[in-house]
């Protein structure tokens, strides 16, 4: 804690960036700090409760953010993972980010959270990540932690639900999109959801309806899979940030796992790495392909 | 006021009896993932009428629905156009276990559906619905409503309030509705006796959201009338996402967006969805403009909304403290902070 | 408010005995936006079009539909029947209600409800349609020509003699390329050099070829019609204006024993040095790695030894010459870069390619390949022509030649066949002979592969005429013993393993790219396969184009090719520049993708599937000049409208004119919506 | 509806110059197919969004085509390529999300592929019978419910 502290401080007193993004203790749970001073520096905290992927702040389209300065972001491997992707799509240079890479042996399920770390409290997606130690970062903080790893429900629940009929999975699916209101929650929070003017909402044509009608509910439920194919890096935002609890993440963590075992890609913070979605190999599988 | 006892089993089968008796019977039930949502059940027995959880949304969808056709349209040769109006004939609906800031803000609705036009499918649902709302005994630290002149206990919006009492509740009739319902199920209801122990649910409810919660927001409307620029708005922004999961799960945003969704190359459907204030696009003009360019003036604007400009013309606060904002907001907003901070601003009024 | 025209065509019975076109033209009239619909026996004819002219004209339409045949069939005529009355031709559609329709259907019923379907959805698209112009693009009629071998003289010359200007671009100090190396050339057995050097003197000569000899691309920007070219030309170490060619200083060159890379290492040359005797231009070329001044220079000596500039007269030697950089603007590029040959040793370039254990990587003195050999034969070569072997130069009695060394050998990493092999070792046969008499020729082969005119005739020749004894086989195994090269192998036809001692084996190594290849081909952007040979537009349609507009292929880079191939090709590639040069400018399709700027996202996923990289970036400043977002450009001149790039878009901020969203989610919806 | 009499509404999603092409060879050499499917013309299988088969399904196809060059035949070169990659996931997540497989069809026809095409078409008409109308989707929301 004292070590990020420092580096804050240091970062900000000689001016190598103007703010530092980072976690606080808040009047209910860990919520994001925009540090610009030492003073605010030493609020800075990381622990199992800072859930948040802070690289959704460094969209150049949040203009109060923006107008803050060159900015510093504290950042997990997941989070790291996405600031590779803004690097690699060109919304971001690689010179306008300070990364302060924290080591992270997986976070709770909510930043509000009392419980204390463990195989069954932890976020559902650290259970099945491998990575500790974040790449592509200009400092690196904290102790390396010792691996917890647990029992991914939601792979299980994917297999389930692979498991049943086409009519059985369209029911299950239909009953939990039916709470969802369009609220776009899962959009704003997505680090790689930073269209200046997302499909969803062009008119014309209006491919996706804006309505939340079951029909322009699983229409943007399926193209948002389908942008963030190969490029969502399971931070998990999205199901989080859903004020009905949609399990978001069971359809994200499908498509990675087609996009794994047919393209052999998974998320990474080599920003080099192309993204499986704009390349192609001649003897990628078509099994399915008459 | 009068005021009856009913034990949870009679709730429970006023409940069935309604249902029987073919009236849509909506309250608090177990959705999947351990969440509650208000909902119409089909058996007394969904019902999970005391929490602890607070429905995931408010009441409002139920006379504001997330989305709601219009009329639909079918163009026929030669330019003529033919409309088909949506039909307006709401179910009669009991709400059983309703939440008094939930209830309190279909009341505060009232006020911007009825103003310069009655808004009718809006009205046509309220008059069909009776409420019958249970005290709260307060829900967790983000509950507010004893700093917007409500309480856990609160009247406002409910025609029948039930207090939780040993075994049961105490039922206070609010109004003709509510009364009409008790008349109608007499045999479900026994006289008043717990009049001490609700009084006494009431005080320890207050006691336990005045605890932590902000100071009185209404006197904070003529600061807020003088500070459209305080340097507040931009520093409470930073964490916002523009999400709108505040708006979605508030039982006062209000704000719908009209679209008209082609169904087919000559038929489509006028519609109306919810839409909020803390999106980019909601100001946006065809232009390309847009009057409210960052998330500053749109956080600013769903603060003076509810504190100084709905008060302005209706002399009521847009909000009733029910917290789901802080609880919804992936950015860790908090209104309650906002609050103390406007009043310490304003010189600690209230 | 869309006017919409649709004619439906009976097609004689061809649509009408299964299609109700009457009853196809009255539902259409039924649809909104269509002010007219008519059927009629024959659209494609005269009568037809006049039928659709005059509604045109009458009607004031501002679309028309064509329910008939395949699009492929008609849509040209139809748009240009359209465009005589005036309505743009991209606003004119086809709805193919006979290949798709009443040729594939029997039940009247329904092939009737389906044409309905099908006209109603073009109609749909129809009214979403715009009017398109063609895309003009002006053309810089100069051509860039990447190599001086043969297919790139051939190419360069008939580009200038066509009247365009060109600039030859080559790496070595001379042109000529490999065929300058060869003695004679087969089938005809004429000397190469003896027609080659007349070719190269006309290129050095011609008033509008701009020679640039020992010089290579550096960079390219820029697309066709409009390339930007920099290239980079080597220091030779002489001011060419000032040499004369005389020599002197190469006979003053103290440092003689430098093997010669044109000889194939079998000759020796100065440390300045012209290539050849016939080289063009004749000017000498300072060999920096090995001239003794700059040896001392590169070690901060003070400069050893200055005996070249002493013999010069002119003062034409210039030991500090550097680099320099020129650029040319040119409208089109031809990619001649030839090969190079495979060669045995134990270090190979690419990871997938092996070498011959078995042959003993390339250690045995008098194991030589093709081109060595060529140097051999040649009057202008290091024995002046005598077969000599390079060990002890003595006279080899049995020469061994081994085909297919490394081609048609995936286990060698190359599987394609080098093409030039058979006829080159029957060539070498009988040069041997000719010159050897008593000289024993033994060739292992795979297969004769002697397909061209007067190929097959020339290798029987070599066998049945010169003696030349062919077994079908492979050699397991070279090894010396003694004075003689052993020579193990097997002859497949009678089934009995051989081993022959010869004096000299000459290995048929396989053909490959030139280095660098792949480095160039990414600077031109255009695509090449894993050995590094350029991939043309279409193998058998579009052979000397590539899939970059403007960038065509001539010769041995593209694939093995012999001299007649690399001509021919050669021509083919200049005639296609010759066709982009005859117009001022270059007219393209308009159904190509256009950027929506304000809201263009920038993350350029366009740009990565772009096939033609006609994706660019485009800088959009605020009032102060400072960039605030970087946004896609779609150059008109190279996109060749797939539109892959606006079905990868996430906002939907590219869209391809002619099939645009609109218009598909139209016709999406017309049918079953 | 029951599955006996009813008309499966397949939509097909084709590119320019090979399905279309061999679609009118099909047409050229007379043979029979059935009259259930509604050709969209695309000029290659990179031009067809993901979201062309979403939005077929969601005005009431019973069944989606997705047709194009081979590999390597592709007139773009490389269109197709970015095709399959795109329908690969595509079709997973929908039939994650509850839709039978049978009712997408993805495939290569080539210009010379006649007879193939007459396959993909019946074949795919079939199996899309069997599925029954997709009530499913078409039913979701929208009209004035």
């Amino acid at each position: 804690m004292t070590e990020l502290r420092e580096l804050a401080r240091k970062l900000l007193s000689d001016g190598q960036v103007k703010v530092v993004i980072g976690y606080e203790e808040g009047p209910r749970g860990v919520r994001p700090l925009f540090a610009t001073d030492g003073a605010a520096a030493d609020r800075l905290i990381f622990d199992e409760r800072c859930v948040q992927n802070l690289a959704t702040y460094l969209d150049r389209r949040r203009v109060h953010v923006a107008r803050l300065g060159k900015p510093a972001i504290v950042a997990k491997p997941c989070d790291v993972k996405a600031v590779a992707g803004l690097l690699r799509e060109t919304q971001l240079k690689r010179e306008d980010v300070v990364i302060i890479g924290v080591r992270c042996g997986g976070v709770l399920a909510d930043p509000k959270s009392l419980q204390r770390l463990g195989p069954d409290t932890m976020a559902d997606r650290c259970r099945t990540c491998e990575t500790r130690e974040p790449g592509l970062v200009d400092y690196l903080v904290g102790p390396m932690p010792e691996a917890v790893r647990g029992q991914s429900g939601r792979d299980a629940k994917i297999a389930e639900l692979d498991a049943m009929t086409p009519e059985e999975r369209w029911s299950f699916w239909q009953k939990e999109l039916s709470r969802c209101t369009r609220c776009q929650a899962c959009r704003q929070v997505c680090p790689l959801c930073y269209c200046d003017r997302c499909m969803a909402d062009k008119t014309e044509p209006q491919w996706i309806e804006s309505s939340p009608h079951p029909r322009g509910i699983l229409a943007w439920h399926l193209i948002r899979a389908i942008h963030l194919a190969g490029r969502c890096v399971d931070c998990g935002e999205c199901e989080r940030a859903c004020p009905v609890s949609i399990p978001l993440g069971l359809i994200t963590r499908k498509v990675a796992q087609v996009v794994a075992q047919r393209f052999q890609h998974h998320p990474t913070d080599d920003p080099s790495v192309p993204s499986p979605i704009g390349t192609w190999r001649s003897d990628d599988p078509q099994e399915f392909i008459l | 006021m009068d005021a009856m006892t009913i034990s949870r089993a009679d709730l429970l089968g006023l409940a069935e009896d309604l249902l029987g008796s073919g009236i849509r019977v909506v309250g608090p039930a177990k959705a999947s993932r351990g969440m509650v949502e208000y909902r119409a059940v089909a058996a007394a027995s969904e019902l999970a009428l005391e929490g602890p959880e607070l429905p995931a949304r408010s009441l409002k969808e139920f006379y504001l629905p997330p989305t709601e056709p219009l009329f639909a349209w079918k163009s026929l040769a030669g330019g003529k156009v033919e409309l088909m109006e949506a039909r307006m004939a709401p179910p009669p609906t009991v709400v059983i276990g309703a939440r008094p800031c939930d209830a309190a803000g279909v009341e505060v609705l009232d006020k911007v559906m009825g103003w310069d036009y009655r808004d009718e499918p809006y009205f046509a649902r309220r008059e069909a619905t009776t409420i019958v709302s249970i005290a709260c005994a307060g829900i967790d630290s983000s509950c507010f409503c004893t700093s917007v002149g409500l309480g856990p206990d609160a009247t406002r919006g409910s025609d029948l309030l039930l207090v939780p009492i040993e075994g049961g509740y105490r039922a206070e009739v609010l109004t003709e509705k509510g009364a009409r319902l008790v008349s109608g199920h007499q045999g479900r209801f026994r006289p008043d006796s717990g009049a001490a122990q609700a009084q006494e649910f009431k005080q320890k409810a207050r006691a336990k959201v005045a605890a932590h919660a902000p100071p009185d927001a209404r006197p904070l409307r003529s600061w807020l009338e003088t500070h459209f620029d305080h340097p507040l708005w931009a520093e409470v922004a930073l964490r916002c996402h523009g999400c709108g999961a505040c708006a979605a799960v508030c039982p006062t945003c209000h704000c719908f967006d009209i679209v008209d969704e082609p169904e087919g190359v000559t038929t489509g459907v006028r519609r109306r969805n919810w839409d909020t204030c803390q999106t980019a696009r909601f100001t946006v003009h065809a232009s390309g403009h847009n009057p409210r360019s960052d998330q500053n003036s749109r956080i600013r604007q769903r603060v003076m909304h509810k504190f100084m400009i709905y008060p302005k013309r209706f002399n009521e606060i847009l909000c009733t403290g029910c917290g789901r904002c802080v609880r919804a907001c992936p950015g860790g907003m908090d209104l309650l902070e906002v609050i103390s901070r406007v009043s310490a601003l304003a010189g600690g009024a209230g | 408010m869309a006017r919409i025209g649709v004619f439906v065509c009976h097609c004689g019975e061809n649509i009408g005995r299964t299609v109700d076109c009457h009853a196809v033209a009255e539902a259409l009239a039924q649809v909104p936006g269509v002010v007219h619909a008519v059927d009629y026996k024959y659209m494609c004819s005269d009568p037809g079009q006049q039928l659709i002219k005059a509604a045109v004209a009458e009607k004031g339409l501002t679309g028309v539909v064509v329910a008939a045949c395949s699009p492929h069939m008609h849509e040209k005529t139809f748009r240009r029947a359209v465009q005589s009355v005036g309505l743009n031709p991209f606003l004119c559609e086809m709805a193919n209600i006979r290949e798709h329709c009443s040729w594939i259907h029997e039940d009247r019923a329904k092939a009737t409800e389906k044409a309905i379907d099908l006209a109603r959805m073009m109609v749909e698209k129809v009214k979403r349609n715009v009017a398109l112009s063609t895309v003009r693009i002006p053309v810089t009629r100069r051509a860039l020509v990447i190599g001086g071998g043969i297919a790139g003289i051939q190419a360069a010359l008939d580009i200038a003699d066509g009247g365009a200007e060109v600039v030859l671009v080559e790496k070595e100090p001379s042109i000529g390329g490999h065929m300058s190396q060869l003695s004679e050339t087969f089938p005809t057995l004429d000397c190469s050099q003896c027609i080659l050097t007349p070719r190269m003197v006309e290129v050095y000569q011609h008033p509008r070829i701009k020679l640039l000899t020992y010089s290579e691309v550096e960079a390219v920007e820029g697309y066709i019609g409009n390339f930007r070219v920099t290239i980079r030309k080597k220091a030779r170490g002489i001011d060419e204006s000032k040499c004369n060619g005389c020599g002197a200083c190469i006979k003053a060159c103290p440092n003689k024993r430098i093997p010669s890379e044109f000889d194939c290492g079998l000759g020796k040359r100065t440390a300045i040095y012209v290539p050849f005797p016939q080289a063009v231009p004749n000017i000498p070329v300072i060999d920096r790695q090995r001239c003794t001044l700059h040896i001392a220079r590169s070690k901060g000596k003070k400069d050893a030894c200055m005996k070249c500039s002493e013999a010069c007269q002119r003062g034409a030697i210039d030991f500090n010459q550097q680099d320099t950089l020129v650029t040319e603007e040119v409208g089109a590029i031809i990619v001649a870069t030839g090969y190079q040959l495979y060669s045995i040793g134990r270090d190979q370039p690419k990871e997938y390619l092996k070498g011959y254990g078995e042959y003993g990587y390339g250690t045995i003195p008098d194991v030589i390949d093709g081109l060595q050999f060529e140097r051999l034969a040649s009057a202008s070569g290091p024995t002046a022509g005598k077969i000599l072997r390079p060990s002890d130069n003595k006279e080899p009695k049995t020469v061994v030649f081994l085909q297919c060394i490394g081609s048609r050998d995936p286990a060698k990493g190359i599987e394609y066949c080098s093409k030039i092999c058979c006829m080159y070792v029957a060539k070498h046969a009988m040069l041997y002979r000719h010159k050897v008499h008593d000289g024993r020729v033994v060739v292992f082969y795979m297969d004769i592969r002697a397909a061209g005119k007067g190929y097959d005739e020339f290798t029987r020749r070599a066998i049945e005429e010169e003696g030349a004894e062919y077994i079908r086989g492979r050699v397991t195994r070279l090894y010396r013993d003694g004075d003689v090269i052993k020579v193990q192998g097997f002859d497949t036809l009678s089934g009995s393993p051989i081993t022959i001692d010869a004096d000299m084996v000459v290995l048929a190594t396989a053909v490959r790219p030139q280095p660098g290849i792949d480095a160039l081909a990414q600077k031109l952007s255009v695509s090449y396969d894993r050995h590094g040979f350029i991939v043309e537009a279409h193998p058998k349609l579009r052979p000397v184009e590539t899939n970059t507009a403007g960038v065509y292929v001539a010769g041995a880079c593209q694939a093995p090719r012999d001299i007649p191939d690399s001509v021919a090709m050669a021509s083919a590639a200049a005639s296609k520049v010759l066709g982009l040069f005859s117009h001022e400018m270059l007219e393209r399709e308009p159904t190509v993708a256009r950027v929506d700027e304000s809201v263009c996202a920038g993350c350029f996923h366009c740009e990565r599937v772009c096939p033609y990289g006609a994706i660019r970036h485009k800088e959009i400043k605020d009032k102060t000049g400072k960039v605030i977002r970087v946004v896609a450009e779609v150059n008109p001149g190279v996109c060749q409208g797939c539109g892959t790039c606006q079905a990868t878009c996430p906002s939907k901020s590219i869209e391809l004119q002619g099939f645009t969203d609109a218009q598909i989610f139209a016709q999406i919806n017309a049918f079953v919506g | 509806m029951e599955k006996g009499n009813f008309e499966p509404r397949i939509t097909a999603f084709v590119c320019n110059w090979c399905t279309y092409t061999g679609a009118d060879l099909a047409g050229t050499s007379r043979l029979q197919m059935a009259p259930n499917i509604r050709i969209v013309r695309l000029p290659c299988t990179g031009r067809i969004d993901p979201v062309f088969v979403i939005k077929a399904f969601e005005r009431g196809a019973d069944g989606v085509i997705v047709s194009g060059c081979h590999p390597a035949d592709c007139h773009y070169t490389a269109g197709n390529y970015h095709a399959r990659r795109r329908f690969a996931i595509l079709r997973e997540l929908l039939i994650f999300m509850g839709v039978d497989p049978r009712r997408m069809t993805f495939s290569w026809v080539s210009a010379s592929e006649g007879a193939k095409w007459r396959d993909v078409v019946n074949e795919t008409v079939e199996r899309v019978r069997a599925c029954g109308p997709f009530e499913g989707w078409r039913s979701l929301g929208g009209g004035l419910t």
